[in-house]
């Protein structure tokens, strides 16, 4: 349609996003409501419960903007942290653990990345794929059973402190730091952007964006490796269904920032506030002692009703 | 001649038969899996162990068969799991309640036909991606079913009913004559009914299905409707086979059906794709399954082998396209 | 095939064009080929390029244009040729290595990623690389990228994401990045097709600016005014072979044309223009959308062809897309035959309103189907009333219009995307055929299709006309209008401003009205 | 935007009806899952014996199934709410233990209930004891079918402490009988549908089948349908004492069934709580000895849950393995 030439200047407003207003009401209504909702305990809580689901959402939102999916990412976590919880039981070195988790996440990644940017398989089926193929590998190496006698440093990881502010709170705001430097700052973030949004500005442009798509994806199995070393220190074992569906609630985080599934259109912020926002309902409606078949359809209620949000203002402008 | 029409005379041979070529491979598949299985182990290949993977596929099947029309939209269903949970309980309910089997089956499918409609408005009206829309979907669907359950489980149906579950007519199970039947109505409606063509050209390419007037809302919304009433068959068969109802009923159901539409040869990306392929799809899952069972496989290695069988059969048929 | 005109091409290529003086070319191609399976893209082509010349190519689709192209910057390699710059051997295997040579091309198809910003999307692949390893200058960025904008005379910040702009400005960014490669050799493919006139003529402007400092441009236009305005040389390609050389001043747009088809090719489209038109087919009203078209009044009878024209962004692709039922009408009436249209495009199909949209692969066809499917898919309620879909009665009748549009395909079960442009708008065509069309709005009915093919349509429109059908047709191309319509409106900023009787018609009047007037 | 408002506004009124907590004691009530009713039955304990003292139970349950992170979350926002006590079943037995120990910093008593945490300080643990509640199961169908014949063992989830237990338990009963030929142990995850599965594909490969020990009540009830389904005759136990088992037994499906009695363990652990709070005397380990449901001794368990009442306390003392 060429007769479009002229473009709404509403584009360049910045409209507040669902996510900022579904945040914010939240915060406001629990605030109100809970009395121990807004204790500076409570609030580096729901920050700490919500690293995990950051570190996977991070990656995420690149692989969506890249028109990608992973969804193997929570069985990944959960078969890096049972490799890292094997490691670490046999040699009590946390190092050599982390090492194997993140050789774990990286071996997936680089799988996935294959299917996808060389065999050209679909991502949703090629991470379906290896969701399988890590979870089973996750039931054999662990027979089905938590290891356990991980020694009591590694628990530090996850419920330390640094500079009086809880260790995982430092690790999350360090990576998210890393993200926004990496997506806005580098050539690389531009590349994951144009990769979404038209590849072949990119073959044009003398890049070789198939290596760039594996390393996308091995970024997200890198951030599964660095997850499963917080949920190993978290459980203090590697247990073979701990992450299991993981990676969906990181979906939902991520498109509830109004990250959206084509063109390379992606938000980081949007996803740090998409995890917080799920973070606070949980944390609130725990609090208020929700009965949990509620906070069930609560969550569905507000995944729909945040992209119903987002889809009225882009069907209005 | 020009070049273009030169170059568009040449493939032909090949395109015609693409689709019945990957369907034939399909069923080389099935047949090489069941020959091995046969040679394997001599409880493979009895009658009984042949209608008891008839059964079992039965009911990955009438998912999804459902989810295969939306996958032809190019959309997703991911709320067909929780469905039948919901749709399971809504359907007990009432049979004990009443009495009547007949209003229970009404009030199962019903349940379904309702969800799965709340579905497509959602995709066709408010524009939700449908990957979201169904994800929302689902979680609402598990909140309703708990709250509603509370707990507990519903069971001991009247033998009537049961038998659409666990019956047998000469010698076959009810399930699998139900399986067929909507294996044939499937067919037909896509293949041979003008909405059946409609939905593939609206997968194939929304935009330009739109702009040569197919009712694409309209369209869309009954492809979400018919996934949400299989998922109410579903719910029925499933009712009646373990005679009880619990919230998680469909719970692990959802992953294997969309594996089963993959491995059938439909395409995420849409308008391709059938529900033969399909039924395949979810005879190879049962049959590797069942394999394993009989020859007492770590059951561990379950997901990992779903997993290498639904990227194989993508990649297979990626092989196929690209050379034609 | 018709018989091949004897050509005589003027093959005084190894002297400079007049304007220069220089001994050496700036850049030569020599016997390049490039195969794919079945199809001999390029075939020994060999030319040359001096320094400040506008090198105008010419040719068909498919006849080898965007291959050289795409040979030239790299991203495909030529299985046989050389190539010298300056005299020197040199060697093209990757866009680095034509970029490295001072090659840059604007394709037509943009190579803009919507969510990265102007600046970003100028420098790609080209970053600035900051102080601090790993990280991109981005006040640099901006900087140079203002520059560039300047430049080509856009005025928008380099912040502003691609996806926010026109396509006017998009296709305007897209010239700022090739010229911000600083290149020596620069490849336009139809720059001006989405320009408005005033950013055509600023991109002339930056064309001649670049010519005085020594730039060699490589320009592909189907527009026969600029082929003539701005070529110091025209080279022609037919079937992947160089089949004719000329200068401006020395051949005639006929003798071009008659190269690039290799036969004689009638561009007067005559019909019979109907003298007592038929009832009213369309009606409209007072017609507002949310489009941005304001209180549009038209009427299309049947037997006659209605031209709709005006600029680029005048709202003529919107109006259609209303009366269609595919845009939201917020104000007016709309009838036809008769009856008030109400609904989306669905109930207009219904009521016998066939819309043939300006990009054809992307709103009018399914591309992954065969062209058995497409035929049959507008036409499925009027050809199986009882719902029920059979496969052998759909093959029959996309057969018999096969036939009846002398659509070029080996067999109705071919996918469509293999079918040559020309073909493809028949398939177009075809699908309303199916359906029992009476009113045909066709948008741009020939963009992107060949000279000869674009005949062939014509002549297809002038049959369904005097079948009784309706027409409105939409058109950048005025000669078009001028020639096929009855009738025509004119509009400028989302209204209908006048309408020319056929005795009125001509293109000087087209523009007049058309024209913005501040 | 106006959707999220309405939201916004819908919330309160949801929470608000929820919160209102009783004057006395609160008890935070941690449990599994929503859809196994075993725990519902500990879920109804806890709430009767905390209403008989006039103090409130508020419970706290995964929305997913059986998820670690999630009961590790919700113990820490329990925390920040500092309930009176806490009656704990840890969804994992290892992998809670971060959690208990964070709840022992917190100085909240809580009270071990079902599966015996591996870490972490309690006032006292109440539970059954898997391994000799599986063994007087298992004793009880070896006797039944005459010590001798074949049998199969259905486990639950691997690596579930009350999986390894009970099917211990299983394993030792059958080593009494020298007669009695295990054919098969098949783990089908507790779940209802896969021990029919399980059952099925059991029967193609052994055609005599003569006694079923399931680990679990759901899996027994699978099996019943499966045996119903290929009509063969096999006696059949399952474990928990469900109402579900209770019908069974009634009907003469189900041989009998062993009373994990999640109800007592509800009541008993909440009682424990309640009255340390009150500063009396308390037991720190109650081991509920192993009773066999069968066709002889149901009626007790064939009363709706709501209506049984807790034991006094010193009836629940004396099932105390070992007093304060």
């Amino acid at each position: 349609m060429t007769d479009q030439a002229v473009s709404s200047p509403l584009l360049r407003l910045p409209a507040v996003p669902g996510v900022a207003v579904a945040l914010a009401g939240l915060s406001l209504l629990f605030a109100l409501a809970s009395p121990g909702f807004l204790t500076a305990g409570n609030l580096s809580n729901v920050l700490v419960q919500s690293v995990i689901l950051l570190l996977l959402a991070l990656p995420m939102t690149l692989i969506i903007m890249t028109e990608g999916l992973d969804l193997s990412m929570g069985a990944v976590l959960t078969l890096a942290s049972l490799v890292l919880a094997l490691i670490v039981v046999a040699t009590q070195s946390l190092a050599l653990g982390l090492i194997g988790a993140l050789a774990v996440g990286l071996a997936f990644g680089l799988v996935n990345g294959w299917l996808i940017a060389g065999l050209s398989i679909p991502p949703f089926v090629a991470t379906l794929g290896t969701l399988g193929a890590a979870q089973g590998l996750a039931l054999v190496v662990s027979d089905g059973q938590s290891v356990v006698g991980i020694p009591r440093f590694v628990r530090l990881v996850y419920s330390g402190e640094t500079f009086g502010i809880p260790t995982p709170i430092l690790i999350g705001a360090g990576f998210y730091a890393l993200f926004h430097v990496l997506l806005y700052h580098t050539r690389f973030g531009t590349y994951v952007c144009a990769l979404g949004g038209n590849r072949d500005a990119l073959t044009l442009a003398g890049v070789a964006w198939k290596r760039l798509l594996v390393a996308v994806y091995m970024l997200g199995g890198a951030m599964a490796g660095v997850a499963a070393l917080l949920m190993t220190a978290r459980i203090n074992a590697g247990h073979p269904t701990a992450a299991i569906g993981l990676e969906f609630d990181a979906i939902a985080a991520v498109a509830l920032g109004g990250t959206s599934f084509d063109k390379g259109n992606g938000w980081l912020f949007g996803t740090l506030l998409g995890v917080l926002t799920v973070g606070v309902l949980r944390n609130g409606l725990n609090l208020m002692a929700v009965p949990s078949s509620v906070q069930v359809a609560c969550i569905g209620a507000l995944v729909i009703a945040a992209l119903l949000v987002d889809s009225l203002r882009s069907t209005r402008s | 001649m020009s070049i273009a029409s030169d170059a568009a005379t040449r493939p032909i041979g090949l395109h015609l038969s693409r689709e019945t070529q990957q369907l034939a491979y399909r069923l080389l598949a099935v047949a090489l899996l069941c020959l091995a299985l046969s040679i394997a182990t001599e409880a493979f290949f009895t009658a009984n162990n042949i209608l008891n993977v008839l059964r079992q596929a039965s009911l990955l099947f009438f998912l999804a068969s459902g989810l295969t029309l939306v996958i032809l939209t190019g959309g997703l269903d991911l709320s067909v799991g929780a469905n039948i949970g919901l749709s399971a309980c809504f359907a007990a309910t009432v049979i004990k309640a009443t009495g009547s089997p007949a209003l229970g089956t009404l009030t199962g499918l019903a349940t379904g036909l309702a969800i799965g409609i709340c579905n497509g408005l959602m995709v066709a009206k408010l524009r939700i991606p449908s990957f979201i829309a169904t994800y929302g979907m689902l979680w609402v669907l598990h909140g309703i079913t708990y709250y509603y359950m509370a707990g507990e489980t519903i069971h001991g149906f009247p033998p009537g009913f049961r038998q659409i579950g666990s019956g047998y007519f000469l010698g076959v199970p009810i399930p699998v004559y139900l399986m067929l039947a909507f294996l044939l109505a499937g067919t037909i409606f896509a293949q041979r009914t003008i909405w059946g063509q409609q939905i593939y050209a609206i997968g194939a390419n929304p935009v330009a299905a739109r702009l040569t007037g197919i009712p694409v809302d309209r369209r869309l919304i009954l492809v979400y409707a018919f996934s949400g009433a299989m998922a109410g068959v579903a719910s029925i068969v499933f009712l009646a086979r373990l005679n009880s109802a619990e919230g998680d009923i469909g719970e692990a159901m959802t992953l294997p059906a969309i594996a089963a539409a993959l491995i059938g040869g439909a395409s995420l990306f849409g308008g391709v794709g059938s529900v033969f392929g399909t039924f395949i799809g979810a005879l190879i899952l049962t049959l590797v399954l069942n394999g394993m069972n009989l020859l007492a496989v770590n059951a561990n290695w379950q997901p990992l082998v779903t997993g290498l069988i639904v990227i194989l059969a993508v990649w297979f048929d990626m092989v196929g396209r690209r050379r034609t | 095939m018709s018989a091949l005109m004897a050509i005589k091409p003027d093959f005084d290529t190894t002297s400079p064009p007049p304007a220069t003086a220089e001994a050496t070319p700036l850049f030569e191609l020599r016997g390049i080929s490039k195969t794919f399976p079945g199809v001999k893209a390029l075939d020994d082509v060999s030319f040359a390029l001096w320094p400040g010349e506008v090198h105008m190519l010419l040719g068909e689709n498919g006849a080898g244009k965007s291959s050289l192209m795409k040979v030239l910057c790299g991203a495909y390699q030529a299985d046989a040729g050389e190539y010298f710059h300056e005299g020197e051997k040199v060697e093209i295997r990757t866009p680095a290595d034509a970029r490295k040579l001072g090659i840059a091309v604007i394709f037509q198809e943009f190579s803009l990623v919507p969510y990265l910003d102007v600046a970003q999307n100028i420098f790609l692949g080209r970053e600035f690389p900051s102080r601090i390893p790993g990280l991109v200058d981005r006040k640099r960025l901006y900087r140079e990228a203002q520059a560039v904008l300047d430049l080509i005379g856009l005025d928008i910040d380099p912040r502003t994401k691609v996806h926010a702009l026109g396509v006017a400005q998009q296709q305007m960014v897209e010239i700022g990045k090739a010229l911000s490669q600083n290149a020596r050799i620069l490849v336009m493919d139809e720059p001006t097709a989405a320009l408005s006139d005033r950013e055509t003529e600023r991109l002339f402007e930056v064309m001649r600016q670049l010519q005085a400092k020594g730039v060699a441009i490589v320009y592909i236009s189907h527009r026969m005014a600029e082929v003539f305005a701005l070529g110091d040389r025209i080279t022609v390609l037919r079937d992947g072979k160089l089949v004719g050389r000329a200068r401006p001043g020395q051949t005639t747009p006929d003798e071009l044309v008659r190269m690039m088809v290799g036969r004689t090719v009638d561009m007067s489209y005559p019909r019979n223009f109907a003298e007592t038109p038929g009832e009213i087919a369309l009606e409209v009203r007072g017609l507002s959308s949310k489009n941005g078209i304001r209180d549009i009044d038209l009427t299309v009878r049947a037997g006659e062809i209605v031209g709709l024209c005006g600029l680029v962004g005048s709202g003529r692709s919107e109006v259609a897309r209303a009366i269609f039922g595919a845009d939201e009408v917020t104000a007016g009436e709309i009838s036809i035959f008769g009856k008030p249209r109400r609904g989306g495009p669905d109930a207009a199909t219904m009521a016998g309103v066939g819309l043939i949209p300006e990009s054809r692969k992307t709103e009018g066809l399914a591309l992954i189907r065969t062209v058995a499917d497409n035929l049959a898919v507008a036409g499925l309620p009027k050809l199986f009333p009882n719902k029920l879909f059979s496969p052998t009665q759909a093959r029959r009748s996309a057969e018999e219009l096969i036939k009846r549009l002398r659509i070029a395909t080996p067999s109705p079960n071919q996918s469509v995307a293999l079918l040559s442009g020309g073909n493809q708008q028949k398939v177009v065509i075809g699908k309303w055929l199916a359906a029992g069309t009476r009113l045909f709005i066709f948008d741009e009915p020939t963009r992107g299709i060949d000279v000869g093919a674009k005949a062939e349509i014509f002549a297809l429109i002038d049959q369904l006309v005097a079948d009784g059908a309706a027409v409105l047709m939409i058109s950048s191309e005025q000669a078009e209008i001028v020639h096929v319509c009855d009738r025509a409106y004119v509009m400028r900023g989302k209204r209908i401003v006048g309408e020319l009787s056929r005795s009125e018609l001509s293109e000087e009047n087209i523009v007049r009205m058309g024209m913005h007037h501040d | 935007m106006s959707t999220s408002k309405l939201l916004a506004a819908a919330l309160p009124a949801i929470l608000f009806s929820t919160a209102a907590l009783a004057a006395g004691e609160t008890i935070a009530v941690f449990t599994k899952n929503q859809t196994n009713p075993y725990f519902q039955t500990v879920r109804v304990g806890a709430e009767v014996a905390a209403k008989s003292l006039g103090a409130k139970a508020v419970h706290y349950i995964p929305t997913k199934p059986d998820s670690i992170p999630e009961q590790l979350s919700q113990v820490e926002d329990v925390i920040v709410k500092k309930p009176s006590a806490i009656v704990f079943v840890p969804v994992d037995y290892k992998a809670m233990v971060p959690g208990v120990e964070q709840i022992n910093d917190a100085k909240i008593p809580i009270v071990n209930v079902t599966d015996r945490s591996a870490g972490g300080k309690f006032l006292a643990f109440v539970g059954a004891d898997d391994y000799s509640l599986g063994l007087e199961t298992a004793r009880f169908l070896l006797k039944e079918i005459g010590g001798k014949g074949n049998v199969v063992i259905l486990e639950g989830v691997k690596g579930s402490l009350t999986n390894i237990d009970r099917v211990r338990g299983f394993n030792d009963a059958i080593k009494e009988f020298k007669d009695v030929k295990l054919l098969a142990s098949q783990p089908a995850n507790y779940q209802r549908l896969q021990g029919l599965q399980v059952m099925e594909n059991l029967m193609q490969s052994h055609p005599q089948i003569d006694g079923v020990l399931a680990a679990n009540d759901a899996m027994a009830i699978g099996v019943i349908e499966a045996l119903d389904g290929a009509n063969r005759k096999a006696k059949v136990v399952g474990i928990n004492g469900t109402k579900e088992a209770v019908d069974a037994i009634k009907t003469g499906k189900l041989l009998a069934s062993g009373d994990y009695n999640g109800f007592l363990q509800g009541c008993i652990g909440t009682l424990v709580a309640i009255r340390a709070l009150r500063k009396e005397p308390i037991v720190t380990e109650v081991v509920l000895k192993p009773t066999v449901v069968n066709a002889s001794n149901f009626q007790p368990y064939d009363t709706p849950l709501e209506s049984r009442s807790c034991p006094s306390w010193n009836e629940a003392a004396a099932l105390a393995s070992k007093p304060n």
